[in-house]
């Protein structure tokens, strides 16, 4: 079986700081997306179960994917394609979804290509069925329990009313729910060991795209402008000892108008 | 600024285990209790209930000053693992 | 002349879209209709009327009777690409994002999910929504000759009924029998809740370690009469509530008078469901929880310690 | 199973640790550099500054596109009363030659780019990883462990762990740490404009100042304070020795000190309008040559602040050359283990003689009792407040008819300094 596990490096958000409320997204470190670990995992797992499969990973990012994607890789992955050109920066989700399908379609073999259900930077969501469409392939999104045998999937989908247990033939898309798994933590040696595994670094042209087809100047939704949300919450730590600010809190919520009334 | 505040500025990666754990007994025969006053993040405080130290392992800042001040040994002190505590961005 | 089209799979939503499609069709010069597909829906359509659809597309086709979101976003693409639809509006649900990503790419269209806010700027709808993890607020607007935008729900208010009359166009189309069957529907332990409505509301997060726990909390909760949410661990791992509890980016949008967190990290797919609380308090341990950031009162400490007293205080006023 | 295992672990991602895993890594060597953050630098405190001179010449190459923030050009000692101060500047041309003297430096950014380098030049770096005890085998250490399930067997062990060096602890080579042989730092990163900074301590482009402080601000207690100026930012802080602080009566939250410290008019106004972006602290080794743990065993070695190499000179206070320097040494004393493959502490043991014939260690031995003399708590109250009131008696000018200079002067020198303790003092200073 063949699986293909698409992940993108996104800045860690914990480390972006915001000056005159524009993000500062300079030496910002990038990680994966928690999504994204969701999804190697889960195709690690398929793979340890049946057996025979071979998974690959696409990656979008910078040129420091090189070092990130030994973690995909020492996670179970057999072999990455890195996109990492500068072309591909600044894309909107459709533009994302058209570089991977092209990527994918590439690849050539997929029986089971997985995805986080949204990244969780912007979580647009939109990635997973695009791409389902672009390939033309079913999807199964917000998966949270995946089984997979005899060429179709059973899937648990966590919907906002229920869980709908579904059914499809491969090949098929899914997008997977964090709850799905919890992500192994690689060990040394298999991180050292991945270092061996084949990567390849495909650019717009070796995906059959031109330089402005993709990235930024393709992109369909326009960045108008990008802020801090002004807040006006009063951002009041009550001080003291615990029944002091017990006493604080309430008088505060009475004086708002929200409490006892 | 409040050390709350300032301790604010940083980037803390939540760890639900703590890395710091307060031997109770022997910290309750400690007189001088160093660590509520030495620790840099001011995360030592005595529990109004209980009696007990606590230690609020998220806001550390890893120096280790209790570790060097904690004479009476009370500390069972670890930086926090990896991946997670305190990251700065300027150092 | 263009046209706003708006569908989603929860009617309530939908009439909030269409209400709010109507103002922005004034601006723009456009009409606003309304895709009605599955079971039952040609009995719907005076209901879309009456909060300003012009028309309404209807489609009772059997293989619409279960939402699979490839076959919706078929049946929306033909309905738009017949038409001068410009703008399709859905609403930001699970099935609306999916269904907005899908629908998009066959319409060779830019989306937007998840807008928090939508307004007409220089001929097109310009969308604001969280990004970087909820530390900015972006606008963006899509270039493309269609456009999709998913709004989350409860972002528009659904504005007063007119009875008025409209155009009900019933759509002939042609849809393959969807590739992904639904072999059973599990409900979610379910209680009835309308967390959305609620004047008081009272979240619980993974700060809130045992269950036991709860018993103060809904103390408290009973004490002020605040119903009681929670982020999604709880919920979706924990499997303490149901997710009709569950607040914020894959729950409710909410927005109590007040509402107090209690050992709520602030992570963005939470706090976009309480932003338009009057006012928040958020009791939590962790000093630096990003929760502070869009607190009004704070305190710092233990909620197994704050909330008995605050329970106690509470009661001590009467 | 031989590939199961590398040549050299390092545990930690400070100047230590990468300097060793650079030169390591030129000459081929299988290295594993363990870092417990999210990034090398992540968890790496300093005041402010780095001495160029002793570490530029390990690797010329590197330093020449080094994110260092500003050269140093001024260098400014204030001791400061209760309400006066007095400041005595060095401004040099010197300062201003290349290769210049000294940079200021943010850890955080100056390691990442290091890590790099280090990944750049073969070695590998391990982030998020935190080394919890050494492997034994057969009385010796052969690698590391990290958490209950992974662990990384090796030749030998660098333990670059910082201050508190838990390796070399686990390791045997040294004993619990005393209050005494250590100060607590605590900082703040200040962010101003760089045009500000440049207006407002009258410096050119890249120019940079570094201000000492003692006296009053560390209300009696050993220690002192420091301002350094980044490119876009001020690093402002104090360190205090963590007995000092623990014996000090009434007690005082060391975080107190620091507002207390930026509330003085002399810092209040340097900092005006900046926004405080960081706040950090970091223990400082100040125990010198009497506190250093042993420095190699069979299978590993302890460099940089792990093996107690800080120094505090009282003008002048030092540490990351020590740690570039014992990196380089560590690295060099493995690769003429590797020609034997024997890295027994014998063997290893040409590290210690590396070191004892270096800076490191000469400098560590030639001010081995400035310790003892920092202990002098009339360093800190009697004297700024003397050398204060002199000055002040000097400048003031009121309607009373002015006394001669020189009588003034001789005065309130001999009224001031001409007594026991005074001598005992002075005697004090010439054995540094």
């Amino acid at each position: 079986m063949d699986i293909v596990v698409c992940m993108k490096q996104m800045p860690d958000l914990q480390q972006i700081r915001i000056k005159d409320r524009k993000p500062i997204l300079e030496n910002v470190p990038l990680v994966w997306g928690d999504l994204d670990k969701n999804a190697i995992e889960e195709a690690a797992l398929i793979k340890e179960k049946v057996g025979e499969a071979k998974i690959t990973v696409v990656a979008k990012g910078s040129d420091k994917l090189q070092q990130g994607i030994l973690e995909p890789l020492a996670m179970g992955a057999d072999e990455a394609v890195l996109l990492t050109d500068p072309a591909f920066e600044g894309s909107d989700s459709m533009g994302t979804a058209k570089v991977l399908a092209k990527a994918i379609e590439k690849i050539g073999a997929y029986d089971l290509v997985i995805l986080g259900e949204g990244s969780t930077d912007n979580y647009s969501g939109l990635v997973g069925s695009a791409l389902a469409e672009l390939l033309n392939l079913p999807e199964i999104t917000y998966v949270r329990e995946l089984n997979v045998e005899n060429g179709k999937v059973t899937a648990v989908r966590n919907m906002e009313e229920s869980f709908e247990v579904v059914e499809a033939n491969l090949p098929v898309v899914i997008t997977v729910a964090q709850e799905i798994n919890e992500p192994r933590l690689p060990k040394f040696m298999a991180i050292r060991k991945a270092g061996a595994k084949p990567r390849h670094e495909w650019g717009p042209a070796d995906i059959g795209l031109s330089a402005d087809e993709v990235g930024e100047n393709a992109a369909s939704v326009d960045m108008l402008s990008n802020l801090a949300p002004e807040q006006d919450r009063k951002n009041i730590i009550l001080e003291g000892d615990l029944d002091e600010k017990i006493d604080a809190l309430v008088d505060a919520l009475i004086k708002e108008g929200v409490l006892g009334r | 600024m409040n050390i709350e505040s300032k301790l604010g500025l940083d980037v803390f990666k939540i760890d639900e285990e703590p890395h710091i754990i307060i031997n109770q007994e022997i910290c309750r025969s400690c007189e001088e209790k160093f660590c509520l006053y030495v620790c840099p993040g001011k995360l030592y405080s005595i529990n109004r209930e209980t009696g007990d130290m606590d230690v609020e392992c998220s806001g550390c800042l890893e120096c280790g000053t209790c570790r060097i001040a904690c004479v009476h040994g009370a500390l069972d002190w670890n930086y926090a693992r990896g991946g997670f505590g305190v990251q700065f961005r300027f150092g | 002349m263009s046209e706003i089209l708006v569908f989603c799979d929860k009617d309530e939503t939908a009439f909030e879209l269409v209400s709010k499609s109507r103002e922005f069709a004034k601006e723009l010069g456009a009409t606003v209709s309304a895709a009605l597909l599955g079971n039952g829906a040609a009995g719907k359509a005076d209901d879309y009327f009456s909060y300003g659809a012009d028309r309404v597309y209807v489609s009772e086709h059997s293989v619409l009777s279960d939402f699979y979101v490839a076959t919706y976003a078929d049946a929306l693409q033909q309905i738009a690409e017949g038409e001068d639809v410009e703008f399709v509006l859905l609403g930001s649900t699970k099935r609306g994002k999916e269904l907005a990503g899908r629908l998009a790419q066959k319409l060779n269209a830019g989306a937007i999910t998840d807008a928090n806010d939508v307004r007409v700027s220089d001929g097109n709808l310009v969308a604001d929504r969280y990004a970087y993890g909820g530390n900015t607020l972006a606008s963006v607007a899509v270039n493309t000759p269609k456009k999709v935008i998913s709004v989350m729900p409860r972002t528009f208010e659904a504005g007063l009924r007119e009875a008025k009359e409209g155009e009900v166009v019933n759509v002939d189309l042609d849809l393959k029998d969807p590739e992904v069957r639904v072999v059973e529907r599990r409900d979610k332990a379910g209680d009835e809740v309308n967390l959305d409505e609620a004047e008081m509301l009272l979240c619980v997060g993974r700060g809130v370690q045992n269950k036991e726990d709860l018993e103060m909390i809904e103390e408290l909760a009973d004490l002020i009469g605040a119903e009681i949410g929670c982020t999604k661990t709880p919920a979706s791992d924990w499997e303490w509530f149901s997710e009709e509890r569950m607040v914020g980016l894959s729950g409710k949008k909410c927005k109590p008078s007040l509402y107090i967190s209690i050992g709520i990290s602030g992570q963005i797919q939470h706090t976009v469901g309480v932003m338009d609380s009057k006012i928040i308090a958020t009791i939590n341990t962790d000093e630096n929880a990003l929760m502070f950031n869009i607190t009004d009162y704070g305190i710092v400490g233990d909620y197994a310690v704050v909330v008995p007293k605050l329970v106690e205080k509470l009661k001590s006023l009467g | 199973m031989e590939e199961e295992k590398v040549e050299v672990v390092i545990v930690g991602a400070g100047l230590a640790g990468l300097s060793a895993a650079y030169v390591l890594a030129q000459e081929g060597v299988d290295t594993v550099v363990v870092e417990r953050g999210d990034y090398p630098g992540a968890k790496n405190v300093t005041g402010g500054r780095i001495y160029m001179y002793p570490v530029a010449r390990y690797f010329p190459e590197l330093w020449e596109d080094a994110p260092l923030e500003r050269h140093v050009t001024r260098e400014t000692l204030t001791m400061m009363a209760e309400n006066c101060s007095t400041s005595i500047t060095l401004d040099s041309d010197r300062f201003r030659e290349e290769p210049y003297h000294s940079y200021t430096i943010l850890r955080s950014k100056f390691d990442r780019w290091f890590g790099d380098k280090v990944m750049e030049a073969g070695a590998f770096v391990l982030p998020k990883s935190r080394a919890d005890d050494v492997i034994m085998e057969d009385g010796r250490v052969a690698g590391i462990r990290m958490g209950d399930e992974d662990e990384i067997p090796a030749d030998v062990v660098i333990a670059a762990d910082g201050v508190l060096s838990l390796m070399a602890e686990k390791a045997g080579l040294r004993q619990a740490q005393q209050p005494k042989h250590f100060a607590v730092s605590v900082k703040e990163v200040i962010e101003l404009p760089s045009k500000t900074i440049e207006d407002r301590f009258s410096l050119g482009p890249n120019e940079g100042t570094a201000q000492l402080f003692f006296g009053d601000l560390t209300k009696g207690m050993m220690g002192g304070g420091f301002l350094y100026t980044n490119i876009n930012s001020i690093s402002l802080g104090l360190v205090v020795g963590i007995e000092s602080l623990m014996e000090r009566d009434p007690k005082i939250e060391v975080h107190e000190l620091i507002e207390d410290f930026k509330a003085r008019p002399e810092i209040r106004n340097l900092i005006a309008g900046g926004e405080i972006v960081e706040y950090s602290a970091h223990v400082i080794p100040e125990g010198g040559v009497n506190a250093m743990p042993r420095l190699y065993s069979d299978g590993i070695l302890v460099v940089g602040e792990a093996a107690g190499f800080g120094l505090n000179m009282l003008l002048t206070v030092r540490g990351m050359e020590f740690a570039v320097g014992s990196g380089v040494m560590a690295a060099e004393t493995i690769m003429k283990a590797r020609e034997s493959k024997d890295y027994s502490a014998a063997s290893l043991s040409y590290y210690e003689e590396l070191v004892k014939e270096s800076f490191i260690f000469k400098d560590l031995h030639s001010f081995r009792n400035v310790l003892s003399m920092l202990e002098n708590p009339r360093l800190f109250n009697f004297y700024p407040q003397a050398v204060c009131d002199i000055f002040e008696k000097l400048m003031w000018i009121d309607e009373n008819p002015k006394a001669k200079i020189s009588s003034t002067v001789i005065r309130e020198g001999i009224s001031k300094f001409l007594n026991w303790s005074t001598i005992r003092d002075v005697a004090g200073m010439l054995r540094i």
